[in-house]
């Protein structure tokens, strides 16, 4: 049996998954990128490996993808995260026709037909608005990432941001603080101002359902459910959202080792 | 003349003033529409538009003035990117979101470039609307430019005739000229109070007064205004130890209701401003100045007009213009609020700086966005400003 | 005793410094700023207290600044940073004529009189990663703690430079350095350049002129110290504890207006 | 996929003649007698100016070459000091902060002005950058006003047209004052002439790139050529130096030669480069063997390749002509739309780069729309964003990610399609 890896750097966690020849999931992986890029992709694809006793010669082909794509020095090709995603989606839900990608530093919009994308957009230079607004809302707030999200469904009276800029988004927190405000209202605040932003820059590209929400964001509830209302649609979510960039490579991985086979 | 007596306090005319400016669309100048067919409405983005042509044609000239802070942008940040003002953006939502559908033609000025290229995505997004940009001229100096003007007004007042039907005749120019001063003179002498007793008026009413008459026909704005000098003449109080200043940067896109409360609270008293500053352009009576209303209306911009950082006038110096200005109204500071992104306000703050430092006036800078909700930053900025200038 | 108080209620960090009516230093307490802000501020003034071996009933006066100020009901009066920092700084350095305060989400670059009045400040307005939450990020990224960045970024000998705006952007750099296999060492150098820099840079905006004051938590930063004092190009002053300039500020003018009062 | 590093006879002429304006410059500046007047390349009446022997001083090519030289950001923070916001065109920034730190530079020390001429052709910041230097130097200045274009019909009246004219008239008398001597016909007349036959050439180099694959990249490489058409335009040097480069270029195109090994993708465009990482930029779309054909910012000077020529027998109006109507900066956006729909259709370009610059909001204010149109259009369109002269701006990674994604995606579509590409 062959298999096939992809290997998604990203800023703060490294995702590795492994597939066979049937396109079915054999291993994943998720470590933390740390401060050595080069050594979370090696730990990432070894402990993939690891996980199902792959052996490292019987994986065919390796695609990188995300920021640190460059860095996955066993890679035998490199490809960005956008058309990694779109390619996952399409296997999860191959009637996907728009993706919402939001990770740490990017909010991205993909919209794709069979696997392909056909047009995308990303936040602007600003980076008001991704998964690192949420962090730092997290953080001022001094709750856990993996909590926010259910606490904000529990908002009554969701308060009103003045801004999506993640520097100054805290000091709009903590003079909400300084009021007094419940924590879910501010949670729910902040998690109707990123989706209203999101849903924003989707419509760039279309807004064509069936859509499927992918990246770090993904695992957060509130923000399934407040992206859900505002759309007025339902979201696909994979269980393996996190894992979207990794498993689009290791699709890539999978057809560009069939097509140096054939050529 | 003689006042009727009315039993109304400031309050409360400025408290409806508030509500109509605070209401979301424009129910005023669409019932205005509707009572009379072949009415039509044009909106004038900032900063200064020549009304009275349009008003002559037959129109009501209703002033855009952004989103205010409770219309979310939805639409248009995708066609704005996010280091350009927020007016720019909120005025194409307005449209996006039909909140613009009874509006029968916008009209753009030549103040910035954002403002600008907003008249193209207008005009070919909104095919049905008809969309004009004014060329001001820049040239002074050059006697050809108030030529220039009267033809560009002219061609203006040609093409929105085509709304209406009705061309515009010298004497409907006149007559709408007539009106629009009498409006200018009551909003001076409103100015003229605040700046002599700023405890009996703030600038939050005084600005919500004037705001007023970008939603009504300027004849309805008359009386407003009428009735709120009287009622202004009964008001006693006396004044408290604030500082006195005077603001400028805020020609354009408006900072929030509250936020202009919020600086007074902070214990300032604003005794000038440039807040709407296009309907209060003229420092005296356009039709004084020829027979000819063209005319008049062309030469009163080149040579009777505020000064303001979407005016190029090399024969005066915009900072000394606002060092003469801050002692006038014997101002112990300035604040210099611009929209944030705003480029015009934002580049005529070096000079600012400069003037006022060598002419011994405290000043701060402050930026502001109408879509803001929350002040703390702003106030305690503020705050802080008068603490320096109070403790000693 | 008659005791005042100075309560700085600071984004990160809450701090009382408390004063005898010779304006002498009693006691000087921190603890992380957390809601419900009154309770904090009852705390943190009991721990105040106790060290100064007094209690509530000898509290004469309460001056409260920092975002919180006007949370804490009992307050006497209320200051806003800027003022209580120059005050503060020209309590503990009366030489001094311009003060750069950093905290953990705001800087600022005052210019005072003589007689502590301010005559200009300027505080960092927007995309500014000039403040000690940048840090604190940055040391998270590389796996260090807040109490060790000074003395690594002291042993930085080819310091990375950080050139965005944006702390969100300035922070992708950082990842990107990382992911390049830089050292600590060298990113926290570049890091604090990058701070002192712009810190330079409001204090432009006020004209710089010695005596300067450090005041707030950056304070605490060898590494800090030692970027903005080559910029300058003369030395600078810190306190001990450098958190304390704001409460102690606030003390004193406090002290200042019950004297005029009484006069 | 590389570039071929190519420096042919044209490069060494326009290092040749770069050196010698710049070196007029410094003598300027150090007191040859030769006034210098500061204008704007916005359209831009430079042939005026040599008819008087009036050296003319670009601020904002000074400001380009010094953020090509990676010196630009010390001069915004020295303008950021006094004032001037971070949003402000940090053209203006570079310049101003230059102007207070002695003016020199590592190509030439550019003189005081003798005259300011803002030519203000469509961006308004324009009169904000001579005003300030009007107050800050207390030298002469001259408003031009360009009525920007504004109708439906998309040209100029003849209203305007009169009243540029009379400006220009005015104009003449202030260099007449400056200069001492009054205009002599013949040499407007010659300026003129040797303008018009450089306009032509350019525009024909400008076609050239219609060849696949093109022979110069209309984008990057055109940068070498913008500078001696303003520079040097109106003089017999200019005009030498575009008949060198049409020359050089036409064999190009004969050979079959590109600035790529291999022309996989042409795409057209919009927005000024990111001068200080422009080898950085030219990079990412290089390891795509991709060629810009067309470019509307090499336009901002004078749009050449749609018709116009100076007219010498009509050297005041064909100048009025040059600033009102041909050139991209006083034309309205939607003529911008109109002007690229052209470059990908007649020049075969397969996509559209936005290149978004905080800076100028001339170029970029409403370019989201400008996406949308052509994305409605089918035609694959990719917005990036990063500054022209500020280096804080640009973000390596963030960028090289956009790029690769939509030409991996660009790849895709002309596989599926069957498109050779
Ligand atoms: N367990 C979790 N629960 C909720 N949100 C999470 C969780 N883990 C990560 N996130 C969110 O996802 C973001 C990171 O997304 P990811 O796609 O991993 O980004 P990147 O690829 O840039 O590292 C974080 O900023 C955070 O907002
Ligand atoms: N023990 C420490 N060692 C080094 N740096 C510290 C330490 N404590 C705080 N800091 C720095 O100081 C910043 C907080 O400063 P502070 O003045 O307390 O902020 P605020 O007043 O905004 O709460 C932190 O962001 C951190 O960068
Ligand atoms: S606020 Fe300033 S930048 Fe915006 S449209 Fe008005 S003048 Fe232009
Ligand atoms: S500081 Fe805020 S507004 Fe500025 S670029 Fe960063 S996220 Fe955007
Ligand atoms: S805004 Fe654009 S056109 Fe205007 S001066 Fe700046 S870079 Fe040039």
């Amino acid at each position: 049996m062959k298999y096939f890896a992809g290997v998604d750097v990203g800023s703060t966690q490294t995702k590795c998954v492994i597939i066979d020849a049937e396109r079915r999931i054999v291993a994943r992986a998720l470590v933390d990128t740390g401060s050595n890029v080069v050594r979370a992709s090696d730990r990432g694809f070894a402990a993939a490996l690891e996980a199902r006793m792959i052996a490292r010669e019987r994986v065919a082909c390796v695609v990188g993808t995300g920021y640190g794509r460059f860095k996955v020095s066993f890679g035998d090709l490199q490809i960005t995260e956008i058309t990694c995603h779109a390619k996952a989606a399409w296997l999860l839900f191959p009637g996907t026709k728009t993706v919402i990608d939001m990770g740490g530093q990017d909010a991205k919009a993909i919209s794709v037909r069979d696997g392909e994308v056909v047009d995308f957009v990303m936040n602007d230079k600003c980076a008001a608005g991704t998964g690192r607004f949420l962090s730092t809302a997290a953080e001022a707030l001094g709750l856990g990432l993996e909590d926010i999200g259910a606490i904000s469904l529990r908002a009554r009276n969701p308060v009103r941001l003045s801004t999506v800029c993640t520097v100054f988004v805290e000091s709009d927190i903590m003079a909400y603080v300084a009021q007094g405000k419940k924590t879910e209202d501010i949670l729910g605040g902040i998690h109707s101002a990123i989706a209203a932003r999101t849903i924003a820059l989707a419509r760039r590209v279309g807004l064509e359902p069936e859509f499927t929400f992918t990246g770090g964001v993904s695992l957060n509830v509130g923000m399934v459910k407040m992206l859900e209302e505002k759309l007025g649609h339902s979201l696909n979510v994979s269980a393996d959202s996190h894992y979207m960039g990794a498993i689009g490579a290791a699709l890539f991985a999978m057809e560009h080792a069939l097509a140096r086979a054939a050529g | 003349m003689q006042m009727p007596v009315i039993e109304e306090h400031l309050e409360e005319i400025v408290e409806r003033c508030v509500q109509a400016i605070e209401t979301q669309g424009f129910p005023d100048a669409e019932s205005w529409k509707r009572a009379v067919p072949g009415r039509a409405i044009v909106g004038c983005f900032p900063v200064y538009s020549p009304v009275e042509v349009f008003h002559a044609a037959g129109m009501l000239p209703v002033g855009l003035c952004g989103g205010g802070n409770r219309m979310e942008i939805a639409h248009a940040d995708s066609r704005f990117q996010s280091f350009v003002c927020s007016i720019v953006k909120s005025t194409l939502e307005q449209g996006m979101t039909g909140v613009l559908a009874d509006f029968d033609a916008l009209v753009f000025h030549s103040i910035c470039d954002p403002a600008r290229n907003l008249a193209s995505v207008y005009r070919r997004n909104f095919p049905g609307k008809k969309i004009e940009y004014i060329h001001f001229p820049q040239n002074f100096e050059a006697p050809e430019a108030t030529v220039y003007l009267v033809r560009e007004y002219a061609r203006v007042a040609e093409s929105m005739s085509e709304l209406t039907g009705r061309s515009v005749r010298a004497e409907d120019l006149q007559a709408s000229i007539d009106t629009y001063d009498a409006v200018r003179r009551l909003v001076r002498q409103l100015y003229a109070v605040r700046s002599d007793t700023p405890h009996l008026l703030s600038t939050r009413e005084l600005y919500s007064l004037v705001r007023y008459g970008y939603l009504v026909p300027p004849e309805e704005h008359l009386e407003v205004l009428t009735r709120a000098l009287a009622a202004l003449s009964e008001r006693q109080g006396r004044p408290r130890d604030r500082v006195r200043a005077i603001l400028v940067g805020s020609f354009c896109e408006q900072p929030p209701i509250d936020l202009i409360g919020a600086i007074e609270d902070a214990g300032c008293y604003l005794v000038d401003d440039d807040f709407l500053i296009g309907r209060r352009w003229f420092v005296g009576d356009v039709s004084r100045r020829s027979s000819d209303p063209y005319l008049a209306l062309a030469q009163s911009y080149m040579d009777a007009s505020v000064s303001t950082p979407v005016k190029h006038d090399l024969r005066v110096s915009k900072s000394a213009a606002l060092v003469e200005r801050a002692r006038r109204h014997s101002a112990d500071a300035v604040i210099v609020l611009c929209a944030k992104f705003c480029e015009p306000a934002l580049f005529e703050y070096p000079l600012y700086r400069r003037a006022l430092q060598d002419a011994g006036i405290p000043h701060i800078f402050l930026e502001f966005e109408e879509k803001m909700w929350m002040f703390d930053r702003t106030r305690t900025e503020i705050e802080t400003f008068v603490e320096s200038l109070l403790f000693a | 005793m008659e005791i005042i108080a100075g309560v700085d209620v600071g984004s990160r960090s809450t701090k009382v410094a408390l004063i005898d009516r010779s304006g002498r230093l009693l006691a000087f307490t921190m603890m992380r700023t957390r809601p419900p802000l009154i309770e904090l501020v009852d705390h943190a003034l009991d721990e105040a207290l106790e060290r100064a071996g007094a209690d509530r009933t000898c509290l004469r006066y309460i001056a409260t600044t920092g975002f919180g100020r006007s949370s804490y009901p009992e307050r006497d009066l209320q200051l806003t940073d800027v003022t209580a920092a120059a005050h503060g700084a020209a309590g503990l350095f009366p030489g001094t004529r311009c003060v750069i305060d950093i905290g953990a989400q705001s800087s600022r670059a005052i210019k005072i009189e003589p007689s502590g009045r301010v005559s200009e400040f300027k505080s960092n307005d927007k995309c500014a990663a000039g403040a000690g939450g940048f840090v604190e990020r940055a040391a998270r990224y590389l796996e260090t703690t807040l109490e060790a960045v000074g003395d690594l970024s002291m042993r930085g000998e080819a310091p990375v430079t950080i050139s965005s705006v944006c702390a969100v952007l300035a922070e992708s750099e950082i990842i990107n350095h990382v992911s390049q296999g830089e050292s600590a060492e060298n990113i926290l150098r570049g890091v604090h350049n990058s701070l002192a820099e712009r810190a330079l840079l409001l204090l432009k905006r006020v004209g710089v002129e010695p005596e300067v004051t450090l005041v707030g938590g950056m304070g605490r930063q060898a590494g800090m110290l030692r970027a903005l004092e080559e910029l300058v190009g003369f030395q600078l002053n810190v306190a001990r504890d450098p958190e304390m300039a704001n409460a102690f500020g606030a003390a004193l003018l406090a002290k200042r207006r019950i004297e005029k009062s009484a006069a | 996929m590389a570039e071929i590093q190519y420096q042919g006879r044209l490069h060494h002429l326009q290092k040749e003649l770069m050196a010698e304006y710049y070196a007029a410059l410094t003598a300027s500046a150090h007191g040859s007698g030769v006034p210098a007047a500061y204008l704007l390349i916005g359209g831009n009446p430079v042939e005026l100016l040599r008819a008087f022997d009036i050296l003319p001083v670009f601020p904002e090519v000074n400001a380009l070459q010094i953020a090509v030289k990676k010196q630009s950001l010390p001069y915004i923070q020295a303008a950021e000091f006094m004032g001037y916001s971070s949003d402000n065109c940090a053209y203006v920034k570079a310049d101003i902060g230059l102007y207070f730190a002695g003016r020199k530079t590592p190509f030439a020390t550019i003189p005081e002005p003798s005259l300011l001429l803002c030519n203000y052709v469509g961006c308004n910041v324009y009169m904000d950058w001579f005003g300030h230097l009007a107050e800050y130097t207390g030298r002469p200045t001259f408003q031009l006003d360009i009525p920007f274009i504004r109708t439906q019909a998309g040209a100029p009246s003849k209203g305007d047209v009169e009243y540029v004219m009379r400006q220009l008239e005015r104009l003449v008398e202030r260099c007449e004052e400056i200069t001492g001597r009054k205009l002599d016909e013949d040499r407007l007349r010659e300026s003129v002439r040797l303008s018009s036959l450089t306009g032509e050439l350019w525009s024909k180099i400008k076609h050239l790139t219609k060849h696949a694959p093109a022979p110069y990249d209309a984008y990057f490489d055109s940068v070498t050529m913008m500078a001696p058409l303003y520079c040097l335009r109106g003089t017999a040097q200019g005009l030498a130096f575009f008949e060198t480069a049409y020359a050089e270029m036409t064999e190009r195109v004969a050979a079959g030669q590109g600035p790529l090994e291999a022309e996989r993708f042409r795409f057209v465009i919009e927005g000024p480069p990111p001068w200080p990482h422009l080898r950085t930029f030219r990079d990412m779309f290089t390891r795509w063997n991709a060629v810009a054909v067309a470019s509307t910012y090499s336009t901002v000077g004078g749009l050449w390749e749609f018709g116009f020529t100076h007219d010498p027998d009509r050297p005041m109006e064909s100048i009025a002509c040059h600033l009102l109507e041909w050139n991209l900066t006083n034309r309205n956006f939607l003529q911008r739309y109109q002007q690229i729909e052209r470059y990908l259709s007649e020049w075969q370009a397969h996509a559209l780069v936005i290149h978004s610059v905080k800076s100028c909001r001339l170029f970029s204010a409403g370019q989201g729309d400008m996406r949308e149109y052509f994305a409605k259009l089918g035609v694959p369109t990719l917005l990036i964003e990063s500054d022209l002269e500020d280096p804080r701006y640009f973000s390596e990674a963030q960028m090289r990610n956009r790029i690769d994604a939509f030409f991996e995606s660009a790849g895709h579509r002309s596989i599926a399609q069957g498109a050779a590409l």
